[in-house]
């Protein structure tokens, strides 16, 4: 039984008195030890995957259309409220993007790390306090006794991220979800926060799902990727599979618009047009408009989920059609 | 050789950070300290540095919307930071700028057609509004976009579509030389190689100078012909885009190329 | 013209806020065809039907000098319309002006917002009772009086929008293209600003009525002879228990003119840009 | 912290004499001789030629301006017409009714509004939200003086639960219970700024539940009472603490027509009678003490603004 499993999950945004899907039945597992990064560009439903699985769509305007999430081999979706929370910041944790508005303004860092621990331990003030000097000495946050007493404007972007990332491995969840840790940093900083996300689930041995829309970063750091696709996994695979046998037209397509840094290119192979809106319905499959190697078939119907090689699942009719 | 079209001399730019008075200190800030650099003719110069490493105030006191505590700009024989603002009005068509945030860089209220012609007629580009049509049509085609969107208004377009009309605002006015502020960081990654293609095939087009402003190394090393790597207000290195990435020698230059995430090739 | 129209869509969304626009326009027609209209002179002596009771002909009964209640009241539909409408634009133009030039030309505007600061600093019911300590009790004076108060705000809420707006990408893009002062206020900042002073607007003539209410109470409004409702609540408060129509009917007049005015600003507030939400807060 | 204080203070100093400046220019801009009007029609031509003297107004504007303050700084605010005696005495008699009432109508204010507003946030769009929100605009567009008319014809005059008019001191007989007096007084001029409490309260708590951090205290698995309390509302208080602020500044002058009404001996109603009697060297004193105290208040507000947001006087 995988740590977290999502089946069939299916995600609507609720507008003028209609429901747009922005996911659209999409299902995978996590394991602990393993990270999961789920690539796509904005309005892709990576993030509001993420927020699904955390429990976080209430009092917004998306709605859970159908599918399921167990964590633990526990139904998520059906669960009570005060049974979820009790999950919630404990075993399963979130980083979230923007570590400038991540954290409440009027708070002292350390208080705010205090405050999940007594939710959800049962320690006295004062070994919440000494749980969090070490919690914030793992994340290598320098002088932690006394950045706890630091406000989080006092502090720079990234260790305000660190601060985030001490918040949530604050109670050892099996299952982080890192929710674009480093777009908002510098590449340098983006590294250190990487590898120190690499080095705590090796510490602590739980499952990290890393949402991304940089390629790169997903590729440094994941045992497995998944890219998703105006709400739909279009290809999952191991890092290592997938890279070196690239075969949805999307993720080609994705590589090629990357200008890399180590190696000069005359012309970058763009991907024409841009993602439909969403309340636009595409027939077939809903990357047939931009897909260079679209044929009529790909117009008519939706491409099912399938096996292209052993762990390796694709959606698209005609799989690597650059190579023929 | 002929003479550098733009040539930096020691630029200096504080800010001066809060409210000060008689019982607080007011914090000066050197946003920019001391650079030097020439664009040439023809040449796309990019500036490359992390957040708060002064670049995009360069480019910001290159189109005089900050002023400089020191040093000057050369541009075509004028030191444009030591003229009014009246006097540099008319430069404003040679010097232009293209900004980060298509959502923000078009007003609301006016249609493509009355943003787009607006500097035609401050510069006096255009006699009448049908000449005035006829130039924003044919940039607009030359961004690859339709000419029926001069009728609309901005919120009617994606951001890259944006993004397209903003750099058509830059061109129409046949500038020397162009400054782009991150132009592609806000887009999403197949919509950023769309719009880099377009950046790079107008520059090589028209010849225009440009200094490119980015923090993203790859970004950069796609559009430059020369490259600034900029750290704390300095910069630390320059030189030829091969030179600085294969052969980097400044140590920060070498740590900013080791950070980047490796990305595999993609398949042909 | 979007900004209006845009505007006056958010305001038919709302059930309640159409019936107080529909309030509004029959203030409005009162107060257009007040001769028309009233039934009586306002200011006609019957001193046979003192204090008479709601009926016929007096529908609603007559004040203690005999005077018909519903004529005066049409009349003060009149006085509150004019109040509310010169006070909206003696507050918008002067508190406009000096707010957008104050923020677009620093220098200059350090030393005007500095002098609506000292204005500031005097509370609004206070400096119009002195401004009026200092001139004549008349209509005219009544709207440069609480114009002049609601004016102090709105400078400084422009001062803010303006300020905002300046820095604007677009702004500074239409800078870069060489547009000059006139240009990038007129053409790019002043019509961002229209629908969120419409709000404005709506608010101040909203809380004009409140303070001229309360100037006419105090005997520092207008002239008493003027059928406004102030005046006509104030004249007659002391027979709130005798004749409880006196001072039902133009309190209900007032109450239902504010509520709707601030039900409008409210609805149009929700449909302007979030920036400047908090800028323009009415009650 | 001491610093941003201090400094607040010290910007507050050039405003408050352009403030004194135009209370001074007050009486100055009134036709006729100042002496004489500060004297009144029963003086004297001696009284008058004594007077200009005193006060220097054979002197340039800018000296008698000096002069002016000079007395007002040494505590001398010139003599009432009407009462015969010092402006700052005339004042001293008036100011405990002034006092009791904002801070009644305050306590009022906060019990009323915040937990109305808190509610009204929490439970966003339900019938609660709606009737109060309808309720407190309601509220906002009645004109005091008619509240207050009514409120004495309810429950004065007809329930008998509350005096109609006047405040004895409570040093006098009757003592803390005089301050039954004042229930009506507060309350009509709470209904207002009650209102203004409730919907900003509610749009400030709107406002912060969609910032990020409120995400962020969600996902740590807080009880969502928790969450809006000790996240959402306390930061929803920096803004509200403001609006307590320059609410309780400007109640002392807002209370004109309370007190009129309720013929209390405030402040308020001071002014009104001295401007109705003409009694321009209270009026001018009265003036100058609200504008003083309205910008001592909002100095707190500022410091209370420190205090709430650490991003203010750390920066």
């Amino acid at each position: 039984m995988a740590l977290l499993e999502v089946r069939d999950l299916g995600l609507a945004i609720a507008a003028g008195g209609r429901l747009l899907p922005v996911v659209r039945g999409i299902s995978f597992a996590v394991e602990e030890n393993e990270t999961l990064g789920i690539v796509g560009e904005s309005g892709c439903g990576k993030s509001l995957t993420a927020l699904a699985i955390m429990g976080l769509l209430e009092d917004t305007a998306i709605r859970i259309t159908g599918g399921s999430i167990r964590f633990e081999g526990r139904e998520l979706l059906t669960m009570a409220p005060a049974e979820r929370r009790a999950l919630m910041g404990n075993r399963m944790a979130i980083v979230f993007q923007e570590p400038m508005t991540s954290l409440n303004p009027v708070y002292r860092v350390g208080d705010q790390i205090v405050e999940v621990l007594r939710q959800h331990r049962d320690l006295s003030t004062s070994e919440a306090r000494e749980r969090t000097l070490r919690l914030l000495e793992m994340v290598q946050v320098p002088e932690p006794e006394q950045r706890v007493h630091s406000y989080p404007h006092q502090l720079s972007g990234g260790q305000r991220q660190r601060v985030m990332i001490a918040m949530a491995i604050a109670c050892d969840p099996r299952l982080l979800i890192a929710d674009e840790p480093t777009t908002a940093l510098d590449v340098t900083v983006q590294k250190e926060i990487l590898e120190l996300l690499q080095d705590l689930q090796k510490r602590m041995g739980s499952a990290i799902v890393l949402i991304s829309h940089d390629l790169g970063v997903i590729a440094e750091t994941c045992d497995r990727v998944a890219v998703m696709y105006r709400g739909t996994i279009v290809e999952e695979a191991t890092a290592g599979e997938l890279f070196a046998n690239v075969a949805h037209p999307y993720t080609r397509g994705l590589l090629a618009s990357i200008p890399p840094a180590d190696r000069d290119v005359e012309w970058l192979e763009a991907i024409p047009g841009r993602v439909p809106a969403v309340d636009q319905e595409i027939p077939g499959c809903a990357f047939h408009p931009r897909c260079p190697f679209v044929r009529d078939l790909c117009r008519t119907a939706r491409p099912e989920g399938r096996d292209f090689a052993p762990g390796h699942s694709i959606r698209c009719h005609f799989p690597r059609e650059w190579r023929t | 050789m002929t003479a550098p079209l733009l040539q930096l001399r020691d630029l200096r730019v504080h800010f001066r950070t809060g409210r000060g008075g008689l019982f607080r200190r007011r914090r000066i800030l050197e946003a920019v300290g001391g650079v030097s650099f020439d664009i040439h003719r023809g040449e796309v110069l990019g500036l490359v540095g992390e957040s708060g490493s002064g670049k995009s105030t360069i480019g910001r006191t290159l189109t005089r919307l900050e002023r400089p505590t020191g040093g000057e700009a050369i541009f075509e024989g004028t030191d444009i930071l030591a003229l009014t603002a009246r006097a540099f009005r008319p430069l404003r068509r040679r010097i232009q700028m293209i900004f980060q945030d298509p959502f923000a860089s078009l007003n609301p209220r006016l249609t493509i057609e009355q943003t787009l012609a607006e500097p035609l007629f401050i510069h006096r580009l255009a006699r009448d509004r049908s000449e005035a049509r006829d130039m924003i049509a044919e940039t607009l085609e030359l961004v690859g976009m339709d000419p029926d969107a001069m009728k609309r208004h901005p919120h009617e377009f994606s951001g890259g579509q944006r993004q397209r009309i903003g750099i058509a605002r830059v061109m129409i006015v046949k500038p020397r030389l162009v400054i782009a502020d991150e132009p592609v960081s806000a887009l999403d990654v197949s919509i950023q190689a769309q719009v880099l293609n377009l950046i790079k095939k107008l520059q090589r087009e028209s010849g225009v100078s440009m200094l490119f402003i980015s923090h993203d190394l790859g970004v950069v090393r796609y559009i430059s012909d020369r490259i600034a790597v900029m750290r704390r207000g300095k910069i630390v290195e320059i030189g030829d885009r091969n030179r600085i990435f294969d052969s980097p020698r400044h140590d920060y230059t070498r740590r900013l190329l080791a950070s980047i995430p490796r990305l595999p090739p993609a398949p042909n | 013209m979007n900004g209006l129209i845009s505007v006056l869509r958010s305001v038919r969304e709302r059930r309640l806020a159409t019936i107080g626009l529909i309030w509004l326009a029959l203030v409005c027609i009162a107060a257009l065809g007040a001769p028309l209209l009233a039934p009586f002179d306002p200011l006609d002596f019957d001193p046979l039907a003192r204090l008479a009771e709601p009926g016929w002909p007096h529908l609603f009964g007559t004040d203690h000098f005999g005077r018909d209640t519903l004529s005066r009241a049409i009349y003060g539909a009149r006085m509150a319309v004019l109040i509310g409408t010169g006070s909206v634009f003696v507050a918008l133009v002067v508190g406009g002006i000096v707010g957008m030039l104050s923020a677009y030309f620093t220098k200059l505007g350090h030393l005007l917002m500095r002098a609506v600061d000292v204005l500031m600093a005097f509370p609004a019911l206070l400096l119009a009772l002195v401004l009026m300590t200092l001139l004549e009790r008349s209509v005219v004076n009544t709207i440069i009086v609480i114009g002049t108060v609601y004016a102090t705000t709105t400078a400084r809420i422009l001062f803010g929008m303006t300020l905002k707006l300046k820095g604007e990408v677009f702004v500074e893009a239409a800078i870069c293209s060489g547009a000059g002062h006139a240009s990038v206020l007129f053409r790019h900042i002043l019509p961002n600003l229209v629908s969120p002073l419409l709000v404005q607007a709506s608010f101040i003539f909203a809380f004009a009525q409140l303070q001229a209410a309360a100037l006419d109470f105090l005997g520092l409004g207008l002239p008493p002879e003027v059928p406004s409702w102030g005046n006509m609540l104030s004249e007659e408060r002391i027979y709130i228990t005798r004749a409880p129509w006196l001072l039902i009917f133009p309190g209900t007049l007032i109450i239902l003119t504010v509520f709707s005015m601030n039900l409008l600003g409210d609805a149009m507030r929700d449909s302007i840009d979030p920036r400047f939400r908090k800028d323009v807060k009415g009650v | 912290m001491l610093g941003y204080a201090l400094d607040r203070l010290l910007t507050l100093v050039p405003t408050l004499l352009a403030a004194s400046l135009l209370v001074f220019l007050f009486v100055r801009l009134i036709p006729g001789d100042p002496a004489a009007i500060l004297l009144g029609d029963a003086a004297t031509p001696e009284q008058v030629a004594a007077l200009t003297r005193e006060l220097g107004l054979d002197q340039p504007l800018w000296k008698q301006y000096f002069l002016w303050l000079g007395n007002i700084l040494e505590g001398d605010f010139g003599t009432s017409i009407f009462f015969g005696k010092p402006v700052l005495a005339v004042i001293a008699d008036s100011a405990e009714t002034s006092i009791l009432l904002a801070v009644t109508t305050m306590g009022w204010i906060v019990l009323i509004g915040v937990p109305i507003g808190i509610l009204a946030a929490v439970r966003q769009g339900s019938w609660i939200d709606q009737a109060t929100s309808g309720l407190a605009m309601l509220m906002a567009s009645v004109p005091t003086f008619w509240l207050g008319l009514y409120f004495i014809l309810v429950f004065a005059v007809g329930l008998g639960w509350f005096p109609s008019s006047g405040f004895p001191s409570i040093t006098g007989e009757g003592g803390l219970l005089n301050l039954r007096y004042l229930v009506l007084p507060s309350l009509t001029l709470a209904a207002p700024n009650a209102a203004l409490i409730i919907r900003l309260v509610r749009a400030s708590m709107l406002d912060v539940s969609r910032e990020d951090h409120v995400r962020t205290a969600r996902a740590k698995g807080l009880h969502p009472l928790r969450v809006a309390i000790k996240h959402i509302f306390r930061n929803a208080l920096i803004a509200v603490a403001g609006a307590f602020g320059f609410t309780f500044a400007a109640l002392v002058s807002e209370a004109v027509v309370t007190e009129t009404v309720f013929s209390l001996p405030g402040v308020g109603r001071l002014v009104v009678q001295s401007i109705l009697r003409r009694d321009y060297p209270v009026i001018q004193g009265v003036i100058l003490i609200v504008v003083v105290f309205y910008m001592f208040v909002n100095l707190l507000v500022d410091l209370a603004y420190a205090r709430l947001d650490p991003r203010v006087s750390l920066k």
